[in-house]
């Protein structure tokens, strides 16, 4: 009977999809033995490779912080250099050879030595060639191995970076040196386990789903709480952000502005808000006409005076209020609080003061139009303002600093383009010389932990047709920066520092609007003794996330860790379970009724 | 010896409008009545109201009693649930319709269609069925081969003797066949009417034939009824009705039939149409197009039987001859 | 007979996967010239770039281009991604079993669910329940899915959270045997499928009621009634088989937008799927995997049109016969 | 729901019991329920893409402090995740989905009766290459097409507008070429040729106006379509995103979290407006092409 066949069809397509269900699921079934303790992450996206040579993901940082250690590394409490592979080091008296003392009996996690080989081939091959490690080992000459726990490092000038601001892992030389440096960087697919030097190191990578670390037994340090670390992929903020109020994940590292209050007032889950070494700043083209002759700005963006009636017109405050719900640090100048240790608040630190910057536009000769945009002999101060439209928190940033400008008499129009289209407007060249075609944009910048030299050289002349996006070309402020570099005594560098934010606050090449916040949430009843650090004090981390993994071993399971919540299946197969019941009455009830009804409908 | 359908003041209304007007008929066992009338005068609706297949739509009302040979006390259709006619159809009354081809399942095969007919009304074992089956094939004249196919695999004329056998499979005592040979070219038509004919005899069965082709309906029926407008306008022997029509609409029916030999001319149709059931015209249904209408037509004529065994719903029957077209109203006749 | 009717259904499916390969050629090649993509990377020096023209053979005339890439597509060598390098085909298919998861049970339960409300509807046409379901049907099959996804996710992933609103599995856990892992993706299934068969329930819904009012006007329709066969047996046996055939070719139309749907859909659920992949290669500006997913789309469709010609020729005795 | 299952839903939809006796179409309009209610409907979204930005109670993208609160006095539909008030937002979207609609719909008709013409007409090679881009664009998925092409240019109106035009002309060129091809057989076309009237005369007198009311009825659907693609590729973080859309809105919305936050507030209007103007104008869009195109009406 024909009607047999359609039976057998749908039963073949019901086949096909139940067989679906148990090779995809199939996939996921490997992990950790019963019992474990395991910390689970959340976050929005997995590093799409934990390859070192090609990784360009902040997430694969997270991974191999944790998994390898620097040369020299960053103390939570305040991010000092401490031990690293090197255990001590001593430095030359003209400070440009630096002699590093390894650990005689440390071992990777495969049981290897680990050597002083291991060392320069690391800051040679990876720091030439890493995709994101190449502009740490530019000072340096020459590296030596007079012996297996001894590295001696050679430098052009004195550069302090190279104790506690070499951001270059030390690799298993055993393992990476034997592949040849055009697959590194190629489609070459790290072996699993990831031999490394820290606590934890990679045993499963799923690119899109998970990774997971389990302890390393070969590691030096004290044995950690948890045995088995995963990060978990959600695809987006908000989905991570509900496993973790769900309980099927036990940390997300970071919390979207939008989601920190909400998750603040869940009754187990914990909020931090961590300073981090990043900032959002509005820059204004400041590039002479020498260096770029075919530049495309309205000359007025470089009167000193409308830079600083519109720093004074910005209330910081409320932008931080209305556009990060609250949630970002105040900004005082190019340096961020992150630093502790080099941080001031500047001297003249523009206080939100409109009547002041009406004043200072007066004084400059701008003539005030009321509410059209003030003049003087020809020129307008009418600006464009570009903005990157995958940053809400940037585009509602700008739309406040248009509304507190106009104010006083400044129009900047908001412009939101794509990140690539910004990204060619700041790096526009015509006939080899740099031509930015922007008057003011708003970006942001990230620097290294502990060492601010990377945020302060965004700013030298030397800069310029690298990563300097403000063209600025002060020659004090460049002089400053080499000293600074050389100086290996933190209270003078400390004073450099000062001299070099204090000319920036005068000229203004940026007004910083926030510095940006680290926000964190995990669960009270998963996690215990959590102390902020990185830095030690009322704006720490949790785990020191890309920084340091030494958090990750005080913190310890919390009452009820381990497997994840079971709750929310009861009540799913509960459901699930009406339904096929009800569905199930429904046809059995109709069957009996119709027995006997009348013909249904037909047409007329 | 009483009659094996009786029907009495059957009306079916659609929103209201009258589409059968209060039809009587009666059929003997073995008889073979005609029903005859254009196209929307009710016919096909009569013969559905007759196994109550109508849709809940057409309200139907008027008594209908079986009397199949073997069945004590007389069937009443109109009293009958769904349920129960259920066990009436098929059994007794069975139904042929004109386009066979859409008249058979196109997906399941036809020997499978006639099996599920026969299994609704006897538990039979499937050796059994299949011998019913090929013995069915053969008496309509096909080979049982042919029973392995589909509808579409079958010819026009095959088609129809597969639905007349299918019409068979539960030995029914009347058959309706509802213009079952119009979409057939004439010489299958022939072979299609012949086989119905030799059917009657050898089985006794009943057969209401339902035709807007006078020729058709002179072969092969005993009586015939012609219908306009939802009602039977004449009733009465094939032979008497041909030859001595009682009703004007009659005459001008068999008149717009081209005799063969005759001249070659078209015979000339009736002016007008049918008229639309929800402005029906007072008293004679036929007044506005019938070229004899007079006053007296303005009143409901009755069912009145002019000689033996026929009847005609005329004010001015029984008819002894049909003048010329003369002006409305002008003859008397005796 | 019936081969020679297949057979031209599968040359007319490959013919038209030649088109395919000739448009992504020039869609891709051409207009998204990969190295433009490569040049952004902060240390691409000019001699690297054309390191990299040449060694993705941009170089060469693009007839020859073209051939290699019909080689390499038939060695299933898609290139690499440029976010992970790893081959795009591996990719793929890591993600397509849990597309073709979610799309087949979505399909499915659109299919069987449409078809029956369908049947419903046409047995009751003009009543309330003909004009709620018609209603209700329209309103799905008008409403952006993705827009139906996020409601399932706010009212039974918050609201009254009993089905996880994403991922495929619970991240990490052990499980003990096969059940209980399919159990726990069966339960990560519940609502991104949901949202899937309610986009496609629409239109099977109205093909299936205009297909059945069609077949019920039928004679053989009142035939089987008149042999005495109770009403639903008659709607159930003749009728809905009748009716299903149109529903086969005509949803064929579908799976054009079922794979629109897959990519929102899986987006919103974080479903690991082909959708998602492609979604994620859009943001990345990751051409080769874009190509990668649009290839096996389009593959994707031309197999689904030929297979309902296939259930159709099965289902169809007439169709065998010509 | 694609171009091509749009042609589909008309074939569907068209049913005898659908279009009551196919009268003047200002009879089909106001005489039914369907019509009434498409055109309503379609009129009060026309108001609010003209009049949007006038009778919005806040500017669409002014913020505030107070961040998805739900409906109060001076939020009716309360607020976004940003502080904005979503009716102003849902009143200013129907501008920029409206707009996109109508232009991509009109792109596709041009491009689509133009292929559809000269294809029908001159037949041959040209015919059959033209046929055989249909083919292609009928057969590729159309949301990665778009996705693809709208990723290779930068994203913007303009070019929301070209790309969604460009991959939904294919129904209407396979509808129009075979409406030419039967006109093209026509006793006056040949009596006109035979006059020694030149091929663009013909199509121009003869083949347009009796393509135009089928192409008119087939592009309304087509809007439809194209209101439910810039919504989708507005939601895949590809729409434009200087202005605000009901597509922008929902990626907004999702992004930020809104579903977590429980904020039905935010979620659904934006995508109520999208699923009751498509719906309004594909009831418009099967009426007229039922008008137009009898023949359906016994369902092929």
């Amino acid at each position: 009977m024909r009607l047999k066949r359609v039976w057998t069809v749908t039963g073949l397509l019901v086949a096909t999809v139940a067989l679906g269900v148990g090779v995809a699921s199939a996939g996921g079934a490997s992990g950790s033995k019963q019992g474990d303790s395991i910390l689970k992450i959340g976050w929005a996206q997995n590093p799409s490779t934990i390859n070192p040579y090609v990784g360009q993901d902040e997430e694969a940082f997270s991974i191999w912080a944790i998994n390898w250690d620097l040369l020299v590394n960053f103390s939570p409490k305040d991010l000092s250099p401490t031990p690293g592979i090197a255990e001590s080091w001593d430095i030359s008296d003209d400070k440009k050879t630096v002699t590093f003392h390894l650990d005689p009996n440390a071992k990777w996690s495969d049981g290897q030595p680990i050597t002083s080989e291991d060392v320069k081939y690391s800051l040679e091959v990876l720091g030439s060639k890493g995709a994101l490690f190449t502009s740490y080992t530019d000072n340096i000459t020459s590296i030596e191995t007079p012996n297996a726990d001894t590295v001696v490092i050679h430098t052009k000038r004195p550069d302090a970076r190279i104790v506690g601001g070499l951001f270059i892992y030390i690799l298993p030389k055993h393992v990476w040196g034997k592949v040849p440096v055009g697959d590194l960087t190629g489609s070459y697919k790290p072996e699993l386990p990831l031999v490394g030097s820290g606590p934890f190191i990679v045993t499963d990578f799923e690119p899109n789903r998970i990774t997971k670390m389990e302890k390393n037994p070969n590691f030096r340090g004290p044995e950690p709480k948890f045995d088995e670390i995963q990060f978990i992929r959600y695809g987006n903020q908000d989905a991570a952000e509900r496993a973790l109020q769900v309980g099927e994940v036990d940390m997300v590292p970071e919390v979207s502005a939008a989601g920190f209050a909400r998750l603040g007032d869940q009754p187990n889950i914990e909020t931090l808000r961590a300073s981090s070494p990043a900032y959002t700043q509005m820059a204004f083209n400041s590039c002479s006409t020498k260096i770029c002759p075919d530049a495309q700005y309205n000359p007025a963006i470089q009167d000193l005076a409308v830079r600083q009636a519109t720093a004074y017109a910005v209330d910081r405050e409320r932008i931080n209020q209305i556009a990060a719900r609250d949630t970002s640090f105040e900004a005082h100048g190019m340096l961020p609080s992150f630093y502790k240790s080099f941080y001031e608040v500047p001297a003249d630190d523009y206080p939100y003061d409109p009547e002041k910057a009406k004043q200072i536009l007066d004084d400059a000769g701008w003539q005030d139009n009321g509410d059209s945009p003030r003049t003087k002999g020809g020129q307008e101060l009418k600006f464009n303002l570009y903005v990157r439209s995958e940053s809400p928190y940037d585009i509602q940033a700008a739309k406040l600093v248009a509304e507190q400008a106009k104010a006083v008499g400044i129009e900047y129009d908001v412009q939101v383009v794509s990140t690539d289209k910004l990204y060619d407007l700041t790096v526009r060249k015509v006939n080899g010389k740099p031509a930015p075609d922007y008057d003011t944009f708003i970006w942001g910048w990230g620097g290294d932990p502990y060492d601010p030299s990377f945020l302060l050289s965004v700013l030298t002349t030397g800069e310029i047709g690298g990563s300097s996006d403000s063209y600025y070309s002060n020659p004090t402020y460049d002089r400053l920066f080499k000293q600074q570099a050389g100086s290996f005594d933190t209270a003078q560098r400390k004073g450099i520092i000062q001299r070099m934010v204090a000319l920036t606050q005068h000229d203004l090449p940026y007004l910083v609007i926030t510095y940006d916040p680290n926000l964190e949430a995990y669960r009270t009843d998963r996690v215990a003794n959590v102390e902020p650090t990185c830095p030690e004090d009322s704006t720490g981390d949790a785990i020191c996330d890309q920084t340091s993994y030494e958090p990750l071993l005080t913190i310890a399971p919390g009452s009820s860790s381990g497997e994840s919540g079971g709750g929310g299946s009861g009540i799913a197969i509960a459901v699930v379970a009406v339904v096929v019941v009800g569905v199930g009455a429904f046809f059995v009830i109709r069957a009996r009724r119709r027995r006997d009804s009348e013909p249904l409908e037909l047409d007329e | 010896m009483s009659a094996l359908l009786k029907v009495s003041d059957l009306r079916v209304e659609y929103r209201g409008q009258p589409i059968v007007d209060g039809v009587d008929l009666a059929l003997e066992r073995g008889e073979a009545m005609g029903l005859a009338g254009e196209s929307g005068c009710g016919k096909t609706t009569t013969a559905l109201a007759l196994m109550k297949l109508l849709p809940p739509a057409l309200k139907q009302s008027g008594a209908v009693t079986l009397r199949p040979p073997g069945v004590e006390e007389p069937i009443n259709v109109g009293r009958r649930t769904e349920a129960g006619m259920r066990r009436v159809r098929w059994r007794h009354v069975s139904l042929v319709f004109q386009g066979a081809m859409n008249s058979l399942d196109p997906v399941q095969r036809v020997d499978a269609q006639i099996a599920e007919a026969i299994r609704l009304h006897e538990s039979a074992g499937a050796k059994e069925v299949r011998a019913r089956i090929d013995e069915l094939l053969t008496t309509v004249g096909l080979t049982p081969a042919l029973g392995r196919r589909y509808a579409h695999q079958l010819s026009g004329g095959q088609r129809q003797r597969m639905m007349i056998a299918l019409a068979l499979a539960c030995r029914p005592s009347l058959v309706i066949a509802d213009e079952p040979t119009t979409a057939l070219d004439v010489t299958i038509q022939a072979q299609v009417l012949q086989l119905l004919e030799s059917l009657r005899e050898r089985l006794g069965l009943a057969l209401i034939l339902i035709s807007h082709d006078l020729g058709v309906l002179a072969e092969t029926c005993d009586r015939i009824a012609i219908m306009y407008a939802g009602r039977i306008v004449e009733t009465g022997p094939v032979s008497s009705v041909f030859e001595a029509p009682q009703h004007p609409y009659t005459k001008r029916l068999l008149d717009s039939l081209p005799v063969i030999g005759g001249p070659r001319a078209l015979g000339d149709p009736i002016p007008g149409g049918p008229p639309d059931p929800g402005e029906m015209p007072e008293g004679c249904r036929f007044r506005p197009r019938c070229p004899y209408a007079a006053d007296r037509c303005l009143s409901d004529p009755a069912l009145r039987e002019t000689s033996a065994g026929h009847a005609s719903a005329c004010h001015f029957a029984p008819w002894s001859e049909w003048p010329a077209a003369a002006g409305a109203g002008s003859l008397e006749a005796g | 007979m019936s081969g020679r009717w297949l057979a031209g259904k599968v040359a007319a499916a490959l013919l038209t996967f030649a088109f395919v390969l000739v448009f992504n050629f020039f869609l891709f090649r051409v207009m998204g010239d990969p190295t433009t993509q490569l040049a952004r990377l902060p240390q691409a020096t000019p001699e690297e770039l054309q390191q990299l023209r040449h060694n993705y053979g941009l170089d060469k005339p693009l007839m020859g281009q073209f051939v290699d890439y019909v080689g390499d597509t038939g060695r299933l060598d898609l290139g690499l991604s440029q976010r992970s390098r790893q081959p795009v085909w591996s990719e793929i298919k890591d993600a397509l079993p849990w597309t073709l998861l979610l799309v087949g049970t979505g399909t499915l339960l659109a299919t069987v669910i449409g078809s029956w409300l369908g049947v419903v509807a046409a047995t009751r046409r003009g009543k309330r329940t003909d004009d709620g379901l018609l209603g209700f049907s329209l309103f799905t099959y008008a409403a952006p899915e993705y827009w139906i996804g996020i409601i399932l996710i706010l009212v039974f992933a918050v609201w009254i959270p009993i089905f996880p609103s994403g991922l495929q599995v619970t991240p990490g856990v052990q499980f003990s045997g096969f059940f209980s892992n399919a159990w726990d993706v069966a339960k990560h299934l519940v609502l991104p499928a949901t949202a899937m068969t309610l986009m496609l329930l629409g239109q099977y819904f109205l093909i299936m009621r205009s297909s059945m009012v069609d077949v019920l006007t039928e004679d053989f329709i009142t035939v089987k009634r008149a042999t005495g066969l109770p009403w639903e047996r008659v709607v159930r046996r003749h009728a809905v088989p009748n009716a299903l055939l149109p529903l086969v070719t005509l949803s064929a139309i579908q799976f054009g937008a079922v794979v629109g749907g897959a990519i929102t859909i899986e987006t919103i659920f974080s479903w690991p799927g082909l959708g998602e992949l492609s979604f994620q290669a859009i943001n990345d500006k990751d051409f080769p995997v874009l190509e990668g997913t649009f290839l096996v789309f389009s593959a994707g469709v031309i197999l689904a049109n030929l297979l309902a010609d296939c259930l159709y020729f099965y289902l169809d005795p007439r169709v065998q016969s010509r | 729901m694609s171009g091509e299952q749009a042609g589909a839903a008309v074939e569907v939809l068209a049913q005898p019991e659908f279009g009551d006796e196919p009268g003047t179409v200002r009879e089909l309009l106001l005489g039914t329920w369907r019509g009434r209610f498409g055109l309503a409907v379609v009129a009060l979204f026309a108001f609010m893409a003209l009049f949007g930005k006038a009778i919005a109670p806040y500017p669409p993208d002014a913020s505030s402090l107070d961040v998805l609160a739900p409906p109060s006095i001076h939020h009716l539909l309360g607020t976004t995740e940003s502080g904005a008030d979503v009716l102003s937002q849902v009143l200013v979207g129907a501008r920029v989905s409206i707009v996109v609609g109508l232009a991509a719909a009109a792109i596709s008709a041009v491009l689509g009766s133009t292929v559809g013409l000269v294809g029908g007409y001159f037949g041959g090679w040209t015919d059959r290459g033209l046929d055989a881009l249909e083919n292609w664009f009928l057969v590729i998925p159309t949301l990665p097409l778009m996705i693809v092409l709208a990723r290779l240019l930068n994203p913007s109106l303009t070019v929301l507008i070209a790309v969604i035009g460009l991959t939904s002309w294919a129904g209407t060129g396979r509808i129009v070429r075979a409406q030419v091809l039967t006109l093209r057989e026509r006793a006056f076309v040949e009596r006109a040729r035979a006059l020694g009237a030149g091929d663009g005369y013909i199509i121009r007198k003869h083949i347009l106006p009796n393509t135009l009311p089928l192409i008119f009825a087939n592009t309304v659907l087509i809007v439809a379509v194209a209101i439910l693609s810039e919504a989708a590729l507005s939601f895949l973080g590809l729409g434009d995103p200087t202005r605000i859309s009901w597509g922008t809105m929902l990626e907004n919305a999702f992004e930020s979290g809104a579903p977590s936050a429980q904020a039905w507030w935010y979620v659904i209007p934006p995508g109520l407006c999208i699923t009751v103007l498509v719906l309004a104008i594909s009831i418009l869009g099967y009426l007229f092409e039922e008008h137009v195109n009898p023949r359906l009406r016994e369902h092929g």
